[in-house]
């Protein structure tokens, strides 16, 4: 059966500080705006020739409010067959943010950059020192706020057009345990009592 | 009947069918559906006309559609040749008492003769004036 | 608008809804009205851009001075989505990114919940085996429509029906054992829905025995028709720095040359154990990118032959009822199952607090998951690594200084899928 | 009924046959839906059998709009002026889930049914909808040219 310590532990503010013994990446740096594209010349200095992606994620109540996250592949960059290629490492950066700070754009060093660094400034908000055309590139122009904030509602705050049914009330902002209405509640205290009666009842072997 | 009067039939009946099927839709369909602005405007994959068309077009559509009405005229004019050659050979009464003294194989072939020579004089020259477009490098795009 | 005929103003049947009010603004001039360059947008509604892409082209007469890529028409958040849902639920929402091979999403969501779970080593050989044959099926029936679209660009209607033809049966049996032809949520963390129904691998013997007098078909249709050969040859050329350089992966790199495929690199659930070669070429125009994924059609269908061959038998679910749910009889039998069941059902599984990157070989490239649990039972962020938005990007560097022909022929070659461009 | 009435009626009768055996679509394709739209002509489905099969690139010269897809508020307007640039009679499928009423996607990105840029005709529930399941709907559409509603020669609207 599954070690059963994780099912009651409380919410982490930092996930990324918890290091699950996981070997999807072979070096992880975490770094500040300022040292970013120092941090980020180097890698690439050592063999990390591809940009994997650029994502951006918001932790709310943590102190850099967001982390941009660069993930990078050591490609060979010539005509290379599968022994050549083998098993490239893989590096992740995350690059600690404050709500309205800049980061440095890495299009100079790899350009393709571009597109993702303007979805994370069009869905978060963080800008990009010298990004060539920082403008927003998935939501409409005019488009107000940053849909993937964790303070933006999952609906929308202007475009609320339909009455919600009242059964689909999801809650979205930051995450708890989904109110799940009285006759589930009423259904889940019957099912603990009827669980405490029998193992009270039987003896502790059957559990 | 001259035979100017079938020309001028086949004319009348174009003429006439032309305008009935122009008037006759304007005047069943009611005008009862009302234009919206984005109606009357030029179709662009569904945005707005990003620029006016009124800008003067680069002038390599024009060199190429004159070469192609040049060129198109001229494998237009094959299939006439070749209706009226294939009936010309079939025989023609009337050219018998013109040329009595040649046979009547001999006429005929004097016949076909002149009508490809005709042909292949056509050919030539426009054959010479699509080499020259050539060499100027009219065909290619750049 | 306001001269609007009266049976479009109460928007038919919905009364309640005065549509003009509902309307964002038009979209900005997207591009300044240069005097002498005509700007033509090929827009987001375009026979041949493979979906919702308004590329903003300034042309010089037929030739392409400026092309730039507009996207964002089909942005459905489904990152945002995700995290309202739980675990298993956002496997719905995520099921279609890329609705054309639907389980490479899947795929790379279960690998990346399973790794921060630390159940990966107990996923049951069957489950392994299925996923790796459905990814490679759904991978064929990608290219199907492919090669289909992007023949109809070029003017080419019969490889069409050719290739919706071989995509149809495969469909058939997808249906037969997922319950959907398309967007099928197949996968589940922990293992696979359900196991094949019975009468299934005879079925799948017969598609194989089919597969190469169909494969012949489309390779004689295309590969050698002069047409289509001066059409694709020499175009949309990306050498192999540049191609890792724009971050290309899939198809679009390895005719570049890179031999880059993530089942070999980092062979993930039982793809080790098949031997299939990784087609390559080196010229990296648009009939090299061709030649590369009709070759990929063949090897996935090798693959799925041996996978027919070396199928074990065995539960296709992991056997932990706090992650996968209890089999339906059990439930009104034992209470521990119907507890298990309904919470669930009622609050999902919790993943312990983390955060990985999961990477699967998609029909496109490399699909990749950076997921981020804070311990709840509701991702805290699941960020996708999107392959055709980057394949697409690349569409900037090579579009300027050709004929308007040639960039439909760019696009169909790169093969973007819009879902997962805009997620 | 005098002569005249009977002549319009028989005329506007033709007119109805001939527009629904010959409902041209338009190829606005979204997303999921798009690809089960582009299996119809195909021979498995093959609509040609009801006169379908030319799929119009051109609002222009379409007369039916099948929206398949969801709608993004990017992609609104744009919707709602293809709609305007077609040809009357027109009318609308909204296929799928999506389009029909935001489907899966209750979020800030997805119009909730595009009923509320353009008035639909005829919902196909799916998600996507299987292929029969559309062509059914183009049946639909025919059926509605059939019997009165909009299309013909004497229908008000």
């Amino acid at each position: 059966m599954a070690d059963r310590s994780f099912q009651t532990v409380s919410t982490a503010v930092d996930p990324t500080a918890v290091r699950q013994p996981i070997d999807d990446v072979d070096e992880i740096v975490r770094t500040t705006a300022g040292q970013l594209l120092e941090v980020l010349a180097r890698l690439k200095s050592q063999g990390y020739a591809q940009l994997t992606d650029v994502g951006g994620v918001d932790y709310l109540e943590r102190s850099p409010r967001f982390d941009v996250v660069y993930h990078l592949t050591a490609l060979p960059t010539r005509a290379s067959g599968v022994a050549d290629v083998g098993r490239p490492k893989r590096a992740r950066v995350l690059c600690g943010v404050d709500d309205g700070a800049a980061v440095p754009s890495a299009v100079r060093l790899w350009p393709n950059a571009d597109w993702p660094e303007r979805e994370v400034f069009d869905l978060f908000g963080i800008t990009f020192g010298d990004h060539p055309d920082l403008r927003r590139i998935q939501m409409p122009a005019d488009w107000e706020g940053h849909p993937l904030r964790k303070d933006y509602p999952l609906r929308g705050p202007a475009r609320d057009r339909t009455p919600r049914p009242p059964f689909a009330n999801k809650e979205n902002v930051g995450s708890r345990v989904p109110p799940t209405g009285e006759v589930a509640e009423r259904l889940r205290q019957e099912i603990f009592e009827r669980m405490r009666g029998e193992r009270s009842g039987e003896s502790e072997a059957t559990s | 009947m001259t035979p100017y009067a079938e020309v001028a039939t086949f004319i009348l009946v174009a003429l006439l069918l032309a305008l009935v099927l122009n008037i006759l839709p304007g005047l069943m369909a009611r005008n009862r559906y009302r234009a919206t602005p984005a109606k009357n405007e030029a179709y662009e994959c569904g945005v707005p006309q990003t620029s006016s068309i009124t800008s003067r077009f680069p002038i390599r559509f024009y060199l190429i559609a004159m070469l192609f009405v040049i060129f198109d005229v001229e494998a237009a004019s094959f299939y006439p040749w070749a209706v009226q050659m294939h009936a010309q050979t079939l025989g023609n009464a009337h050219l018998d008492e013109a040329a009595s003294y040649l046979s009547w194989a001999a006429q005929m072939r004097a016949l076909h003769m002149f009508f490809l020579g005709e042909m292949v004089v056509f050919i030539v020259v426009l054959a010479i004036g699509y080499a020259y477009v050539w060499k100027r490098g009219g065909f290619t795009w750049r | 608008m306001s001269n609007l005929p009266e049976w479009i103003a109460g928007a038919g049947n919905r009364p309640d809804l005065d549509p003009t009010a509902v309307l964002t603004p038009e979209p900005p001039e997207v591009v300044a009205r240069g005097d002498d360059e005509m700007v033509l947008s090929m827009g987001p509604q375009h026979p041949s851009t493979h979906g919702v892409l308004q590329v903003v082209l300034g042309i010089d007469g037929e030739e392409v001075v400026r092309a730039e890529p507009e996207i964002g028409y089909l942005h459905t958040g489904i990152e945002k989505t995700a995290e309202n849902l739980f675990w298993n639920q956002a496997l719905t929402v995520i099921d279609r990114m890329d609705y054309l091979g639907p389980l490479t999403n899947d795929f790379a969501f279960c690998l990346g919940v399973e790794r921060l779970l630390r159940i990966t080593d107990r996923i049951p050989r069957r489950a392994q085996q299925i996923r790796v044959m459905f990814a490679e099926l759904t991978r064929i029936t990608s290219h199907c429509i492919w090669l289909g679209t992007h023949a109809i660009d070029l003017g080419a209607i019969s490889p069409f029906f050719y290739a919706v033809d071989l995509r149809e049966n495969i469909l058939d049996l997808i249906e037969a054992a997922s319950g959907a032809r398309m967007n099928m949520t197949y996968f589940r963390v922990g293992g696979v829905n359900g196991d094949l129904p019975d009468g299934w691998l005879e079925r799948l013997d017969a598609l194989i025995a089919k597969f190469p007098g169909r494969m012949r078909d489309l390779r004689d249709l295309l590969q050698k028709n002069p047409i289509w050969t001066d059409r694709e040859i020499g175009v949309g050329i990306i050498s192999a720095a540049e191609a890792v350089a724009w971050g290309l992966t899939g198809p679009a790199l390895r005719a570049s040359g890179v031999a880059y495929d993530l089942r070999k690199a980092y062979p993930y659930s039982t793809y080790d154990e098949y031997e299939f070669d990784v087609p390559t070429r080196t010229e990296g125009d648009s009939y090299a990118r061709f030649l590369v994924r009709l070759d990929e059609m063949e090897e996935a269908m090798r693959i799925v032959q041996q996978v027919r061959k070396k199928l074990d038998p065995g539960p296709v679910m992991v056997d932990d009822p706090t992650i996968s749910l209890p089999p339906k009889p059990s439930i009104g039998i034992s209470m521990e199952s119907l507890i298990h069941h309904f919470k669930l059902v009622s609050e999902g599984f919790r993943v312990p607090p983390g955060d990985v990157y999961a990477a699967v070989e998609g029909p496109r490239g490399e699909v990749g998951y950076y997921i981020v649990s804070n311990g709840e039972n509701r991702p805290w962020r699941v960020r996708t690594r999107p392959a055709s938005f980057y394949n697409l990007q690349a569409l900037k560097k090579i579009a300027a200084g050709n004929l308007i022909a040639d960039v439909v022929v760019m696009i169909g070659s790169l093969d973007p899928v819009f879902g997962e461009v805009d997620r | 009924m005098s002569a005249n009435q009977l002549f319009l009626a028989k005329l506007d009768e033709a007119a109805r046959w001939a527009q629904s055996s010959s409902v041209w679509p338009l190829t606005m394709g979204l997303a999921c839906c798009a690809i089960e739209m582009m299996v119809i002509p195909a021979p498995q489905y093959d609509i040609s059998r009801i006169g379908s099969e030319v799929f119009r690139s051109s609002p222009r010269q379409a007369d039916l709009m099948i929206v398949s897809g969801r709608v993004s508020h990017k992609m609104a307007p744009i919707v709602r002026r293809l709609y305007e640039q077609m040809a009357e009679p027109k009318w609308v499928i909204s296929m799928g889930a999506c389009a029909s009423s935001g489907g899966v996607f209750d979020n800030y990105a997805i119009l909730q049914g595009v009923d509320q840029v353009i008035p639909v005709d005829v919902y196909v529930p799916g998600c996507p909808p299987t292929p029969d399941g559309l062509i059914y709907a183009i049946n639909l559409i025919q059926q509605q040219i059939r019997t009165g509603g909009r299309g013909g020669i004497l229908a008000r609207a």
